[in-house]
């Protein structure tokens, strides 16, 4: 399978995560489109991990390379998922001071 | 086109409309179910490329833990019915505008790399498989796995500080 | 290694005591006890015998310059610690994890001062910002406070999706995480290159708040309180540099001519931006946060730079920066009003203080004989001997000029304008600790080489 | 003998000093008798040198002090040259000097002591610098005495300060003087440059080497600074107004020593003039028509020291006259007589204004001569002296510049003739209003006068006699005469000598000329001046006349105001709405760009992070595309 | 880097510092001016020891040359030779005859008042000495920053635009002179600070096009010359006189002293291409400066803008690169200091006793306070160039400087001779001379103190007037060197 539509597929995935962002103003969904870019990534670096394995292999059938990025990707989530917690613990926070998730709605501080 | 162009191409195309789906929908009840859907689109595409560990992970992590908490907090707020105030029309059209130019470049600058003739290993290659990347996890990224212990510690102290009731 | 480990069980150790003890100030001093075991350990570490030898597999390396650069950030963090420590009392109830949360900003600057593969970078950057957004609203019934988290949230997390996109093309590029084997790289760069370039460059820059990806900075360092404010101003964002230039230079030095122009335009974008707005502002802290661009724009000039002298000079800019910019803060704290007018007539009624202040002040304007000049005179130096686009260095020099102006309107306040009591309350400590830091800065300001010659032994 | 000249200069030094530093604690009459006895103490000592200097084989000598300024490429020592022609001038100085001071202690008598020493103290200032003018053996030596008289002058003009006219006419007197200077000193600059030194002795030797385009060049500016010293076209102005000072000054400064210092210097720099033809020509054409424009003025003042002061502007064109013909000894001749009886008319004028109780507006006099008989008489000598009165000084030295004129240019000559002729017209119209007719003036004043004291009268009929005897040495040889002046003078200025045939000739018609002259003068004058019932207002021509042909508005209208107006324009305009304008919009536009660009921080995470994503874009452009072209 | 006090150099520099600091914890008013009198005595004593041990047998005594930044090389190097030690000895010679003619000002905290002043002392001289680039931006700075602080806290009304004016338009200046310092610096040999490092490696005419800039416009700004002038009436008139010496008398000297020492002989090729330029731009602003004194009311406006004439000819004399106009210049920088002290003097006991500097309101001042006139009348002569007083030498040479490089530019220059007589006789006049009025009326005649502050002032008018040689000799040195390294290059 070509890797450039993986890189393609990733592209239009992160960027569709970004208009999300830039979009919508509901901050969990805000939120949401982040994941999605993460994921994005995710996805782009299995598929180069899996390019450069089937590059190495030519060479030393017992290498792992390309496993590296695999692992990068399990950290990702790591570190996804403890963002996440703290994300939605900052959103509620904000939710039971002024009953509202809108991200526009906070703009005392400007200028 | 055999059975692995088309399950690509069913994938990928539910990745993209199941995005675009988490973008657009107006209830963030379905954003939350559509960008689910997502996430089994790209663990399908892992399985594709024989990732299977992180396949599962993806699932159970993301699609499991995380997006049941994103519904727990939506529902906790009850923000099932469609409440958003539109935002400004113009801002709203210059991200879009933004992003898909932000897209055009990218796919400008990446069409006619030495990629073009780069293959992504698919169905074989044993490197995502469990035993091999437990291996490399406990050798040779032990020290990021304790490190990243660290990054759960302050998330759980901060969810602490800030979620605890009272003052 | 050993500071990496020890702020880690030290946060730790912060959590319990929380538990343990009730008392809201026993906290506050375990947490400087923590510091200062911080400082000996990285002291033994740059001494050459470190507590704990850990197989890194290459993913870390402490080298000279990253220690000493942790030594100049546990210092600040001993004197921010000291100076403030007392105010987060005043922000909740949860003081000891607040130290706890720092620990662990300590522990990613740590990791970030020293990483050698990208994903550790990435660890470090995570750990060093999580804590941040959580200190950012700590203060919870105030929506100042809220605003400033999640915005910072929200920012923070889009910056890290556009870095990890950018390493992952990187590492499609060239198969690796570890800047070393990316440096190999020379000549011509490949578009997926570019790309990860930027898209880091972006992100770090994000990080350390250099324009046009400083729009976060104001309103959260506005936002949050005051205490926490100072904390990000100068300890992270030096810390945040720290991994920048690393980054750049391990991993991208090579190819330094055709990524620098977009430097530059940071450079320029963040100094002639961040100077500006600072004219007009009428809060003390808000001015303060512009000032923490500016001050970003020269230190980004060591990037643009990216020589010896720059590296030099970077260690020695965040020294006097944060030194000064605590200071500063730990004023600001004290007082009632964040106005300019609240600064009026200050010389009269705290002249210790307001002689202080003058003096950091003076060292952010860089006036000569605070180490803030030599800090801009590295910077400059630098710049000039990268040898072209000089322009850089004229626009540098005039915002230099542009940066006094609001400086100086504090100084103006607190010596030339008649203003009653703030009535601010001042403990010993506090006032020893401050003239402390005034000395450093001066004697910083005159011989900044007992600083400098620590880099080469 | 000579070796001792600068105890002349140092003894009225000496006496500034001691009374300018003791003015409030020594007594008038100590103060008077230093301020005179230093001069004397100067003149006696001029006297010993003079005779040193007269006898025969004397060289000139140069005695110097110290160095005074010196650089690598130039040296200007301090020093003093003593020869013919300085010494006569310390005799003028200093003798004329003495009497004058002596006249002045009774004159200023009724000062308060301070002041009265203030004036003392600049008197022998005066002194002081004159005699460095004249002494000085280089041209910067010149000129520091040249601008020291002038600053006296300065001083003593403005002596009475309470009054701001007086104050003023010191302030024109001095400007004019700079203007002057000026010139003077770009003369020095090129001098320096030209020959590398300032010294008479160097400059002159160099001299006949130079182009004669540069020599014309340096002198036509040293004239510009006699001009403004010696009161000529187009820089006199100042000269009537300075009659502000105490009469006493205005007979010894502008009349008798100071005005004619550029004299001295054009007569000093004879070699540079005399290798200047067009310059000498110049000088010539200024001074005649400063001559005929001056008495023309003089023919209708009312103001006693005013005529005075009108009429030394015309003797003084009679000298440069003469100086232009390039008979300069004649000129230096002129100076010296006219040192005598012009000194003489101030003071007998100071004694009129003294008698009438300080007026001096000669249509409310008349009828003096019976009152103050001394006064009358010696005015009388001077009068005559003046208007060249057979055999008197005037007489001679006058005949001899216009003989001088005639075979240099018959129309100057009789050009010059014309100009004598008013002086005799205006001397003895004054004349008559002072002395002869009625008294106009009111009944006190009429009580009030009286003759004045010994101290004043004394040195009036000392200069008197001086203004009748002082011409023999110079008595035409038709006249069985001997010319021992020029004879005196000729180791240090060029004498020219015109053989005419006829010479005797035109001696003779001179006298018959100026006999005949007179007599018609006189009675005329008679008639039409000697009016009773003369009111002060003139008409038409005379009008003109009256009011100096309106040459101090003039320059006002096209010199004082435009400068004026341009210091304005600048001032508010170019400085204050300008310069300024523009330094503190800098700082204003730093604060509005501040206030723009303030406004990018919406406030709204939505735009800052679009601000970003339209960031990175561009930043991709650049990178990815703009650069690989 | 802690020079010992074994030489002059080091000893001038340490001991106002010193003092200056201690000054700072001194309880009484009294105590300060005490303290304040002694240093700068002993400062004047040993600027004058300095003077005695000239010539080469002493080279040592009058240098300085200890490590002071080994990373980047440089040295805390001072020298003094002759230009240094007449403008040193100007500086000691200022201080205290300021501090007396102030004798009787109060200031409020008067410790801090008098600290400062001896630290900017310090700066002064230290810019004086430095012969290591970055140590003169470090005096060149410190100079600066104690009197901003004493302009804006102990001035008049819109002290604090007015001296913060100042404070920014110096820096700008001094902030180009930095970059110009580094460039040089980098292409210095062997990477070294020294003066000496600096002549010998010369940039090449293109570099020193620009750099020629970044420098003349720090010290035009300094001077000032004309477009760049406009901070200073602002900051004369705001200061505190004692300030408004210290500013006039000797910093505006800093300017001129660093054309001679740094920017002649490392650009000689940049100022043989721009002499046309910056002479004229003196020029014009010598006329410009002298028509807009004649229309000031304000007294300390009126002598900011006359200094800023005589400032214009001296810039005009350097730049006309020849020995008359140079050693001229040495020599005026002291007398013009001397002069314009004396004249501020005057000016601030003028408005002590009669609480105005307007000249329109005052008048006759003669008729009661003769004293005081008469040595008004001796300054304000010395100011306009008497013979025989100190300014005639020094503008002599000057002109004919000015005169060899181009007789025009010298006519023009010269007709501020006559405005200047007529603006300053305008002052005298109108302050001096007429009747007087009610306010006037009531002033009392000048103290002793006073009285023998001004009388030195005027005996070194005339001592420098009549006889200058001592001065010339002493700047002889300098002038040759200066005037060598450009001719030769």
């Amino acid at each position: 399978m070509p890797v450039n539509y993986y890189i393609f597929l990733s592209a239009a995935l992160f960027c569709i995560g970004i208009i999300g962002v830039l979009t919508r103003r509901n901050a969990i969904i805000v939120f949401m489109c982040i994941e999605l870019m993460l994921n994005a990534v995710n996805l782009l670096l299995v598929a180069f991990s899996k390019m450069h394995h089937l590059k190495a292999i030519a060479a030393d059938a017992a290498s792992n390379v390309g496993s590296e990025a695999q692992l990068f990707v399990f950290f990702i989530m790591v570190v996804a998922a403890a963002e996440v917690s703290v994300g939605l613990a900052i959103i509620v926070m904000m939710y039971r001071n002024i009953h509202s998730v809108d991200i526009n709605f906070l703009n005392r501080l400007k200028h | 086109m055999g059975i692995t162009e088309i399950l690509f191409w069913f994938l990928t195309i539910l990745a993209l409309t199941g995005a675009l789906m988490v973008v657009f929908s107006k209830n963030p009840v379905h954003s939350v179910l559509w960008l689910i859907a997502v996430f089994f689109a790209i663990s399908g595409h892992y399985i594709l490329m024989n990732a299977q560990f992180l396949a599962i992970v993806n699932l159970i992590v993301y699609a499991g833990a995380i997006m049941v908490l994103f519904l727990f907090v939506i529902m906790l707020m009850n923000l099932t019915t469609d409440t958003e105030p539109q935002k400004n029309r113009w801002l709203k059209m210059a991200g879009a505008v933004a992003g898909g130019c932000l897209l055009l470049v990218l796919v400008a600058a990446l069409r006619d790399t030495d990629m073009k003739y780069q293959l992504a290993q698919v169905k074989e290659g044993n490197i995502g498989l469990i035993h091999y990347l437990g291996k490399t996890l406990f050798n040779d990224y032990v020290l990021p796995f304790e490190i990243s212990s660290v990054l759960f510690l302050s998330a759980m102290v901060g969810a602490v500080v800030i979620g605890k009731k009272g003052d | 290694m050993g500071a990496i480990i020890l702020s880690a069980v030290w946060g730790v150790v912060m959590m319990y005591s929380g538990i343990l003890f009730k008392n809201k100030a026993t906290p506050k001093y375990i947490a400087t006890a923590g510091v200062m075991l911080l400082l000996v350990t990285n002291w033994l570490e740059y001494a050459g015998l470190p507590i704990f030898n850990v197989d890194t597999k290459g993913m870390l390396e402490f080298n000279s310059f990253g220690l000493v650069f942790n030594t100049v950030i546990f210092i600040c963090t001993l004197f921010y610690f000291l100076l403030s420590g007392p105010d987060m009392e005043d922000v909740g109830d949860h003081v000891a994890e607040y130290f706890a949360l720092i620990f662990f900003v300590l522990c990613g600057i740590a990791i970030v001062s020293s990483f050698k593969t990208l994903l550790m970078l990435f660890l470090g950057i995570e750990i060093l910002s999580i804590p941040l957004y959580i200190l950012a609203g700590s203060d919870k019934r105030n929506l100042k406070s809220n605003e400033a988290s999640l915005k910072y949230f929200l920012m923070g997390a889009f910056s890290t999706g556009l870095m990890l996109m950018g390493i992952a093309f990187l590492y499609g590029a060239t198969g690796t995480f570890y800047t070393e084997a990316m440096n190999l790289g020379f000549g011509k760069l490949n578009s997926m290159m570019s790309i990860g370039i930027v898209l880091l460059m972006i992100s770090m820059a994000f990080k350390v708040s250099a324009a046009p990806f400083h729009f976060w900075t104001p309103d959260v360092y506005d936002g949050s309180p005051t205490v926490f404010t100072s904390f990000m101003a100068t300890i992270v964002k030096a810390a945040a540099f720290i991994g920048f230039i690393r980054l750049f230079e391990n991993a991208f030095g090579k190819m330094h001519e055709q990524w620098q122009l977009l430097m530059a335009v940071i450079a320029a974008a963040t100094l002639v931006i961040g100077n500006l707005t600072a004219v007009f502002q009428q809060s003390v802290k808000r001015m303060l946060a512009y000032s923490s661009i500016a001050q970003a724009g020269f230190m980004v000039l060591s990037i643009f730079a990216l020589n010896s002298v720059a590296k030099e000079g970077l260690v020695l800019y965040a020294a006097a920066y944060s030194i000064a910019t605590i200071g500063i803060f730990a004023v600001l704290i004290k007082m009632k009003d964040y106005s300019f007018e609240g600064f009026n007539g200050l010389a009269k009624h705290q002249p210790l203080l307001a002689l202080l202040n003058t003096i950091f002040l003076l060292s952010l304007a860089g006036i000569p004989l605070t180490a803030g000049f030599f800090a801009k005179y590295y910077m400059l130096l630098a710049a000039i001997k990268n040898g072209h686009m000089f322009w850089l260095v004229i626009v540098a020099v005039l915002c230099a000029a542009v940066s006094v102006y609001y400086y100086f309107r504090v100084i103006q306040a607190m010596y030339f304008k008649e203003g009653n009591d703030p009535g601010l309350k001042v403990s010993e400590t506090f006032k020893t600790m401050l003239v402390l830091a005034a000395v450093i800065i001066i004697l910083l300001g005159i011989h900044p080489d007992w600083l400098l010659t620590w880099l080469y032994n | 003998m000579s070796k001792l000249v600068y105890l002349v200069p140092l003894f009225p030094l000496i006496g500034f000093l001691i009374n300018g530093l003791g003015r409030k604690t020594l007594s008038k009459s100590l103060v008077g008798m230093i301020g005179s006895g230093t001069v004397l103490a100067s003149f006696i000592l001029s006297l010993l040198i003079f005779f040193e200097v007269k006898a025969p084989g004397f060289t000139a000598q140069t005695i110097s002090l110290f160095e005074f300024i010196k650089t690598k490429t130039f040296d200007i020592p301090f020093a003093f040259q003593v020869d013919q022609l300085s010494v006569l001038f310390l005799l003028i100085i200093t003798g004329v000097g003495f009497l004058i001071h002596v006249y002045s202690i009774s004159y200023m008598h009724d000062e308060e002591a301070p002041h009265f020493a203030r004036y003392f103290a600049y008197l022998n200032l005066f002194v002081f610098s004159m005699l460095l003018l004249v002494l000085g053996s280089n041209y910067v030596i010149m000129f520091i005495g040249w601008e020291g008289v002038g600053l006296c002058s300065y001083l003593l003009i403005g002596y009475w300060f309470k009054n701001n006219d007086y104050n003023n006419a010191a302030k024109k007197a001095f400007v004019m003087n700079r203007i002057g200077d000026l010139g003077f000193l770009l003369a020095v600059f090129w001098m320096i440059n030209q020959f590398g030194s300032v010294t008479f002795s160097d400059v002159f030797a160099k001299a006949p080497t130079t182009s004669t385009a540069v020599l014309t060049g340096i002198t036509l500016l040293l004239f510009v600074g006699a001009t403004g010293k010696s009161a000529q076209i187009p820089l006199y102005t100042w000269l009537p107004d300075a009659m502000a000072g105490p009469t006493p000054v205005s007979a010894l400064i502008h009349a008798a020593t100071m005005v004619t210092g550029g004299v001295y210097m054009i007569a000093r720099s004879h070699v540079l003039y005399s290798l200047a033809p067009v310059s000498m020509e110049v000088v010539a054409i200024v001074g005649l028509a400063t001559a005929l424009l001056a008495a023309t003025i003089a023919l209708y003042q009312n103001d006693i020291k005013k005529v005075l002061a009108y009429s030394t502007v015309s003797q003084l064109g009679f000298m440069f006259l003469a100086l232009g013909v390039g008979a300069f000894t004649s000129g230096v001749f002129h100076v010296m007589t006219h040192a005598f009886f012009k000194a003489l008319l101030f003071l007998g004028a100071g004694s009129v204004i003294h008698a009438m109780g300080g007026e001096q507006d000669i249509t409310k006099m008349g009828g003096l001569s019976k009152k103050i008989r001394i006064t009358f008489l010696t005015f009388l000598i001077g009068v005559l002296a003046i208007s060249g009165f057979p055999f008197s000084s005037g007489f001679i030295s006058k005949d001899e510049i216009l003989l001088a004129a005639y075979h240099h240019n018959k129309l100057y000559f009789w050009l010059g003739t014309i100009g004598a002729i008013m002086t005799a017209v205006y001397m003895f119209r004054l004349l008559f209003l002072t002395f002869f007719g009625s008294f106009r003036g009111t009944h006190e004043q009429e009580h009030h006068l009286h003759e004045s004291p010994p101290a004043m009268t004394m040195p009036l009929i000392v200069l008197a006699v001086l203004s009748v005897v002082g011409g023999l040495v110079q008595l035409p040889h038709a006249f069985g005469g001997h010319a021992y002046f020029n004879e005196f003078l000729a180791p240090a200025v060029k004498v020219e000598e015109h053989t005419d045939p006829n010479l005797a000739l035109k001696e003779y018609y001179i006298l018959g000329g100026t006999i005949v002259g007179l007599l018609i003068i006189y009675l005329a004058t008679r008639k039409f001046f000697a009016v009773d019932k003369f009111n002060g207002e003139y008409s038409g021509f005379k009008k003109i006349l009256a009011n100096k042909w309106y040459v101090d508005e003039i320059y006002d209208a096209i010199i004082n105001k435009p400068l004026r107006a341009l210091s304005v324009f600048l001032n508010i305009v170019v400085e204050r709405s300008g310069i300024d304008r523009i330094v503190n919009g800098v700082g204003r536009l730093v604060n509005y760009s501040g206030r723009q660009l303030r406004l990018l921080q919406s406030g709204q995470v939505g735009a800052y992070i679009l601000l970003m994503v339209v960031a990175t874009l561009v930043f991709f452009i650049i990178q990815l595309f703009w650069k690989s072209v | 880097m802690f020079a010992a006090f074994d030489n002059f150099p080091a000893l001038l520099i340490w001991l106002p510092l010193v003092t200056g600091i201690i000054c700072f914890f001194l309880k009484t008013e009294a105590a300060a001016k005490k303290w304040s009198l002694l240093s700068s005595v002993l400062t004047l004593g040993v600027v004058g020891a300095s003077l005695y041990f000239s010539g080469e047998k002493y080279s040592l005594l009058n240098q300085v040359s200890y490590i002071w930044l080994k990373g980047i090389n440089s040295s805390f190097a001072l020298i003094l030779d002759g230009m240094s030690k007449m403008l040193c000895l100007l500086t000691a010679l200022a201080f205290p005859v300021i501090f007396t003619a102030t004798w009787k000002h109060q200031y409020k905290r008067a410790n801090v008042f008098y600290g400062l002043m001896l630290l900017s002392q310090c700066g002064l001289l230290g810019v004086f000495m430095a012969a290591d680039a970055l140590v003169f931006y470090f005096f060149w700075e410190l100079a600066l920053i104690p009197v901003y602080f004493l302009a804006s806290q102990w001035g008049g009304e819109r002290r604090i635009q007015a001296t913060f004016k100042f404070f920014i338009y110096t820096f700008i200046g001094s902030l180009l002179m930095l970059v110009g310092i580094l460039y040089l610096y980098l292409n210095a040999s062997g990477e070294s600070f020294s003066l000496a490092s600096f002549y010998n490696s010369r940039a090449n005419p293109a570099d020193q096009k620009w750099l020629f800039w970044l420098f003349f416009i720090a010290f035009a700004i300094k001077m000032p010359i004309f477009p760049f002038h406009t901070w200073q009436p602002d900051a004369y008139e705001q200061s505190p006189t004692a300030v408004t010496m210290v500013l006039s008398g000797v910093m505006v000297k800093m300017g001129v002293y660093a054309v001679i020492r740094w920017l002649l002989p490392l650009f000689p090729e940049a100022v043989h291409k721009f002499d046309n330029i910056v002479i004229g731009l003196s020029v014009v602003g010598m006329i410009y400066a002298s028509c807009i004194a004649m229309v000031q009311d304000d007294l300390k406006r009126l002598v900011a803008y006359s200094s800023i004439a005589h400032i214009g000819l001296m810039c005009a004399a350097i730049f006309a690169n020849n020995q008359s106009g140079m050693q001229g210049v040495m020599i005026q920088m002291f007398n013009h200091g001397i002069n314009i002290i004396g004249l501020w003097i005057i000016v601030e006991l003028i408005e002590r006793k009669l609480g105005t500097r307007k000249i329109s309101e005052l008048g006759g001042i003669a008729n009661f306070a003769p004293a005081l006139s008469i040595l008004l009348v001796i300054v304000a002569l010395a100011n306009l160039a008497l013979p025989l007083t100190n300014a005639f030498i020094g503008e002599f040479l000057m002109f004919n400087g000015l005169y060899q490089f181009n007789v025009w530019y010298a006519v023009v220059a010269g007709l501020s001779i006559i405005l200047a007589a007529v603006y300053t006789l305008n002052m005298v006049k109108n302050v001096f001379y007429g009747s007087g009025n009610s306010l006037t009326a009531g002033i009392r005649d000048i103290s002793l103190n006073e009285k023998i502050i001004l009388s030195v002032i005027v005996v070194l008018i005339f001592a420098a007037g009549v006889f200058p040689k001592p001065f010339l000799d002493l700047t002889q040195d300098t002038t040759n060197m200066i005037l060598n390294r450009i001719i030769d290059k």
